[in-house]
């Protein structure tokens, strides 16, 4: 940590900068250096780790507790079979419905929360007065954790489907207006100050400069936003849902097919972060600027 | 481009007088301007009856510690801030005063920031045709041509399309000037803009200013807390007290431009040094002794 | 002396600033119309949607009154509090000498952390079948569940401090003959505290969270079979309200809820604050 | 010579060492591997005597802060030796000691336990060692400021803390890298001040860093031009100005102004270089790799 690591400086800086090599040249370059690096070796004796434990306690020692859960190759055979013993495997279709509602409640929420919470941030943090009367209206509802709704939620929209979105769509909103506002709050004033002298009106500089200088954060909400969203969805499923992976989980429990259970669990885990990669993947996408600048070592 | 042959057209005149060409616009004059934060009476008292004139097409440089009120005045001209009392003109038409205490900000008063205002999420000619496309008094083509022209003349060819945070510090600073000149503004107003430059970088970013001003002759005021770089650049300098800040020395340079780095070790700059120094380095301990935060 | 002073100043100002009132302004307003809302099928004879099945905040309050009065009410919360004083310390003392450890040791690291960045996308709530299983009570699987909202984030967190400490601050230390002991001692650990306050923070909320769902989820819930046993803690109870039609208790367990996390966020930050003097303004 | 009998009059207190001599032999340094290869210094020779005061000075992003790291061991030269006493380096040690650009106080300590950091490290918290303390905040102007944090002070006293903590630990070698860099120009003449005086009384063999003429020359009994990048010395100035300085007598002198012509003249030329390539400027990688080693 002392030590400059200068495998972890990006290549740009290591050049003059004159993209005198093409960017597969610098990928293959940066490749060689990780394999030439001990850690694609480190990470393989830790997964060798965790799944020879897994492996070892369940299926050979059988020691106390472990026992009783799914093993290894129980789970993998399952997971990979075509004839699943507990019906789930990756050749069913019934496992891509379940994936599929998921993701379809994950997105509906997803865009709503992020359609009303980044107008709603950036007005907060935009307008004073605006933010003086909505904000504590905001607060004050804001330490009610999401999942606390869930009885409430079902009181108020009929259906099963309404609550588990509704659930999710506030754990995101929260995030995503939060951030955005904040977002706003952190442009210097200096930006806003010389559009002004260069003669922009008040949504010029609203759509010139409070917006794309709020987008780093903006982002950063938005990738909280996906987490609590996977995470209230899982807790709505499980309790009030129809179909969905959070579904899937606990019938699989009240059922007593136990490997299906980890079968949903590491379904959550890819199909969860496949999603924030995507918005990770958009926000460096939309902010070139900044990827670009980063890439040279971070002058801000 | 390289900013030492400094390929100037405008032939000095002697005593850095301004040459009949020049536009003679941008002059400022400051009347009696004082400005308190808080309430009146128990507030801060920043800038206290404050009055002097910034001549049309020449630089003038105001020196003092740092926090000392300089870069409230500075507000004051650019329309950020209101002053408390006092009028403030530019070319005979009053920007604030009496029944209008806050100027508006305007394209004719330009600031160029401490540590800098570049756009990060714009490209260099985004942020250099900015000004004429809010206006909308150039259409995008014209802004365009109009900007890679300046870009040219200033020697940052080859980097429009690159971002702010992909240049270096003291490249960005003139990529901010070009956006300034690109409205074609009566003053410039400069708040302490090397401040965050070692002082090598910064004495070629004074040649590369004094370049632009020669083929410009648009009026500067320049905020510092630099003796040296007021010296070296100002036909004026305004040395001015710590805060409360009123001018303490009001001195006209009288070394002929067009200026290089050689003038810092002539005699003639000493003697400004000397005349200078004791009065600078009194406010400062002054200052210093208050336990002012310098940043 | 001058504290109480400048308290007292302080809210006064802050009592009579245009902020204060507004806000008060904007919380009466969002009162009515949820009162307005809640009783529009009485008042005017039609029901606002969502906002109709919502019980009347002066409904809430009273039931909030009744509630303070009943022990069972504070049985719950105190169950509550207690799983999530557990799952925190827990995933405290696993998660800072973990997480020290992967930023010190660049082998530990590389062993450990992309295995634990596997298992970090899967929300908790999913590990309660299998936690259920594998622990032998329910209030052991709880807690288990609890301390895996707080720990990723703990560890996180302090991973990220760690990582960020000025290499210069080694260096200087290095410099002046620092033993290694010494560095981690006096560098590595004052440097990542205001991480590790940041993450204690955030996990505590988390940790909230959790426990409300998981009580519901092996509480009651579709997976009501497994409910009894342990029981109890303010998810169950807003959950057999539910389930016992009473929706004027959702809504008082739920604002009961919000103000258990949002103390226990406070009293950390607080600690936070008194840990950390260094970060003091002025 | 004139150094020697004021170096006497300390000697009563102290034992008698003036630091010692470093020599830096062709020394090269690039940073990545092959084709990527980047080189900052190129060949670089010079020496710095003992109980000397040599300052460094060239454009910014030339490769000075990287000769830094090498003399005090946290990175090793790809080609070229650096000795310490005729002892080659071969890590950090409690003979060198660093004072970092900007400031690397603490920020968790106050100002008297950062100023006991090093003693403490060593076990060596004595009495003796306390009293010194106490003698080097006085000196640096920061007894009532014993127990408020890096923080609390303004950048010109994080300055001199940072000078005081380092002083404390009696290095033969002490490293500064542009020590006062980003201070206001009036703060920085004051820093000078104190720093020479502090300079005067402790006499150890010193390399200083900076980018500002007046202050090499104020300070320096040798100033070393630097080339722009990769760095090697351009020229060696020595400066015999009669010790103690006075800012004001050594602004108006001829001498100092004659050197003040010949280094500008220098200096010029090779800053410039980096600003001829405009957007290309070596300047930019240099930055960026430094920011990134600095903040990590």
């Amino acid at each position: 940590m002392s030590e400059t690591d200068l495998t972890k400086l990006p290549i740009n800086t290591l050049l003059d900068r004159s993209d005198q090599m093409s960017s597969t040249a610098v990928a293959m370059h940066r490749l060689s250096l990780w394999l030439a690096s001990p850690r694609p070796y480190l990470m393989m004796i830790g997964f060798g780790l965790f799944l020879g434990f897994w492996y070892l306690s369940v299926e050979v020692w059988k020691l106390p507790r472990f026992a009783e859960m799914p093993g290894l190759t129980t789970v993998v055979s399952e997971w990979l079979s075509k004839n699943p013993i507990y019906g789930l495997s990756i050749f069913v279709d019934e496992y891509y419905l379940h994936i599929w509602v998921s993701i379809r409640r994950i997105a509906i929420a997803f865009f709503l929360a992020t359609a009303i919470g980044v107008p709603l941030g950036l007005f907060l943090g935009w307008s004073k007065r605006f933010k003086q009367f909505v904000f504590p209206v905001f607060e004050l509802l804001r330490p009610i954790p999401p999942l606390a709704w869930v009885p409430l939620a079902i009181v108020m929209f009929h259906g099963s489907e309404t609550p588990v979105i509704f659930l999710t769509f506030l754990a995101s909103f929260y995030a995503t207006a939060l951030n955005t506002m904040l977002g706003v709050q952190s442009i210097d004033i200096s930006y806003v100050r010389a559009a002004s002298c260069l003669g922009a009106k008040r949504w010029q500089i609203f759509r010139h400069i409070i917006v794309p200088g709020a987008l780093p954060f903006i982002f950063t909400g938005l990738q909280i936003s996906v987490g609590v969203a996977w995470f209230s969805l899982v807790a709505g499923e499980m309790v009030s849902g129809q179909y969905g992976l959070g579904y899937v989980i606990n019938t699989s429990y009240t059922m007593v097919r136990y490997p299906t259970i980890i079968i949903g669990m590491v379904t959550l885990g890819i199909v969860g972060y496949v999603t924030s990669a995507m918005v990770r993947v958009l926000g460096d996408y939309m902010m070139q600027w900044r990827t670009r600048e980063l890439a040279l070592g971070g002058e801000r | 481009m390289n900013p030492t042959s400094a390929s100037v057209a405008v032939s000095a005149l002697p005593g850095g007088a301004i040459p009949a060409q020049a536009a003679r616009t941008g002059k400022v004059r400051i009347i009696d301007a004082v400005k308190y934060y808080g309430a009146a009476g128990t507030g801060v008292l920043a800038v206290d009856h404050c009055t002097f004139e910034v001549p049309a097409g020449e630089i003038t440089v105001v020196v003092g510690p740092s926090g000392c009120g300089k870069t409230t005045l500075l507000n004051a001209i650019a329309g950020f801030h209101s002053l408390s009392s006092g009028s403030i003109y530019l070319d005979d038409e009053m920007l604030c005063g009496p029944g209008k205490l806050k100027a508006e900000p305007g394209p004719d008063r330009i600031v160029v920031f401490q540590n800098g205002a570049l756009f990060p999420w714009k490209t260099n000619i985004e942020n250099i045709t900015f000004g004429p496309m809010m206006q909308g008094r150039l259409t995008r083509a014209e802004a365009y041509e109009k900007a890679r022209d300046m870009m040219a003349d200033a020697g940052l060819r080859g980097i429009e399309n690159n971002y702010p945070g992909e240049i270096s510090s003291g490249v960005r600073r003139r990529v901010e000037i070009v956006r300034a000149l690109m409205n074609d503004p009566k003053i410039l107003l400069l708040d302490e803009p090397y401040r965050a430059l070692d002082s090598l970088t910064k004495s070629v970013m004074h040649e590369a200013l004094l370049e632009i001003f020669y083929k410009n002759r648009v009026t500067i005021f320049f905020i510092t807390h630099d003796l040296e770089e007021a010296i070296f650049l100002g036909h004026r300098v305004v040395i001015m007290t710590t805060r409360p800040c009123r001018p303490k020395k009001i001195l006209d340079i009288d070394i002929p431009h067009p200026r290089d780095y050689s003038v810092l070790t002539t005699k003639r700059f000493r003697e400004f040094m000397d005349e200078t120094a004791a009065a600078v380095h009194e406010e400062a301990t002054k200052a210093f002794a208050a336990g002012e935060k310098e940043r | 002396m001058n504290a109480i002073k400048g308290f007292v100043l302080k809210t006064i100002s802050f009592v009579t600033g245009e902020d204060f009132w507004r806000g008060i302004v904007a919380i009466i307003v969002f009162l009515l119309f949820w009162e307005t809302g809640s009783r529009s099928q009485s008042w005017f004879g039609v029901a606002f949607p969502w906002v109709s099945q919502v019980p009347a905040p002066t409904a809430v309050l009273q039931e909030m009154y009744r509630l303070i009065q009943d022990p069972s009410f504070w049985h719950s919360a105190y169950l509550s509090t207690l799983r999530v004083t557990e799952g925190f310390l827990a995933a405290m003392v696993i998660g800072i000498p973990l997480g020290l450890a992967m930023a010190v040791s660049k082998t530990f690291y590389g062993i450990s952390f992309p295995v634990f960045e596997v298992l970090r996308p899967i929300p908790p709530l999913a590990w309660v079948p299998a936690a259920i299983i594998f622990w032998p009570t329910q209030e052991l699987s709880i807690a288990f569940v609890t301390f895996l909202g707080a720990f990723f984030t703990i560890v996180i967190n302090v991973i990220g401090g760690a990582q960020a400490i000025d290499v210069r601050y080694f260096q200087a230390a290095r410099s002046m003959g620092s033993s290694t002991w010494d560095i981690f001692r006096r560098i590595i650990l004052p440097g990542t505290l205001p991480s590790i306050v940041v993450g204690a923070t955030v996990g505590i909320g988390i940790t909230w969270a959790v426990v409300v769902a998981a009580e519901m989820i092996s509480g009651g819930g579709s997976a009501g079979s497994v409910g009894g046993a342990a029981g109890g803690g303010l998810g169950f109870f807003i959950w057999n309200s539910y389930v016992g039609g009473s929706y004027t208790q959702i809504v008082a367990g739920m604002i009961s809820i919000g103000m258990a996390g949002y103390l226990s966020s406070a009293i950390l930050r607080k600690i936070g604050e008194w840990m950390t003097p260094w970060l003091a303004e002025g | 010579m004139q150094q020697m009998t004021q170096l006497s009059s300390l000697a009563a207190s102290k034992p008698l060492s003036v630091g010692s001599e470093i020599k830096v032999n062709n020394v090269s340094k690039s940073y990545g591997a092959d084709n990527f290869a980047k080189e900052v210094v190129h060949n670089c020779s010079f020496t710095i005597d003992r109980g000397k005061l040599t300052v460094m000075i060239g454009p910014s992003g030339c490769g000075k802060s990287t000769l830094i790291r090498l003399v005090a061991g946290f990175e090793r030269p790809t080609s070229g030796t650096i000795t310490i006493d005729d002892k080659p380096v071969t890590g950090p040690g409690v003979d060198r000691l660093v004072v970092f650009q900007e400031t690397a106080l603490f920020p968790w300590m106050t100002t008297y336990d950062n100023i006991m950091y090093g003693p403490r490290a060593r076990n060596e918290d004595t009495a003796e060692m306390r009293g010194f303390a106490e003698t080097l905040l006085q000196k640096v102007g920061l007894s009532a400021f014993r127990k408020k944090y890096p923080s609390q002070l303004s950048g010109g006293m994080q300055r001199r803390a940072e000078l005081a903590r380092s002083m404390i630990n009696k290095p033969n070698v002490m490293i500064l890298d542009e020590p006062f860099r980003g201070l206001d120009a009036m703060t920085k003449k004051l820093m000078q001040e104190y720093y020479a005086n502090l300079y005067n009384e402790f006499r150890r063999t010193t390399f200083f860093v900076t980018t500002d003429i007046d202050e090499a020359i104020y300070l320096a009994d040798r100033i070393l031009i630097m080339t722009n990048i990769p760095t090697r010395v351009r020229a060696v100035i020595d400066v015999n100005l009669p010790r103690p300085r006075q800012v004001e007598n050594v602004v108006e002198s001829d001498e100092a102004n004659a050197i003040k012509m010949q280094a500008l003249g220098l200096l010029h030329e090779e800053a410039m270089k980096s600003f001829a390539r405009g957007s290309k400027a070596a300047a930019d990688f240099i930055d960026a790799y430094s920011k990134r080693v600095g903040k990590q």
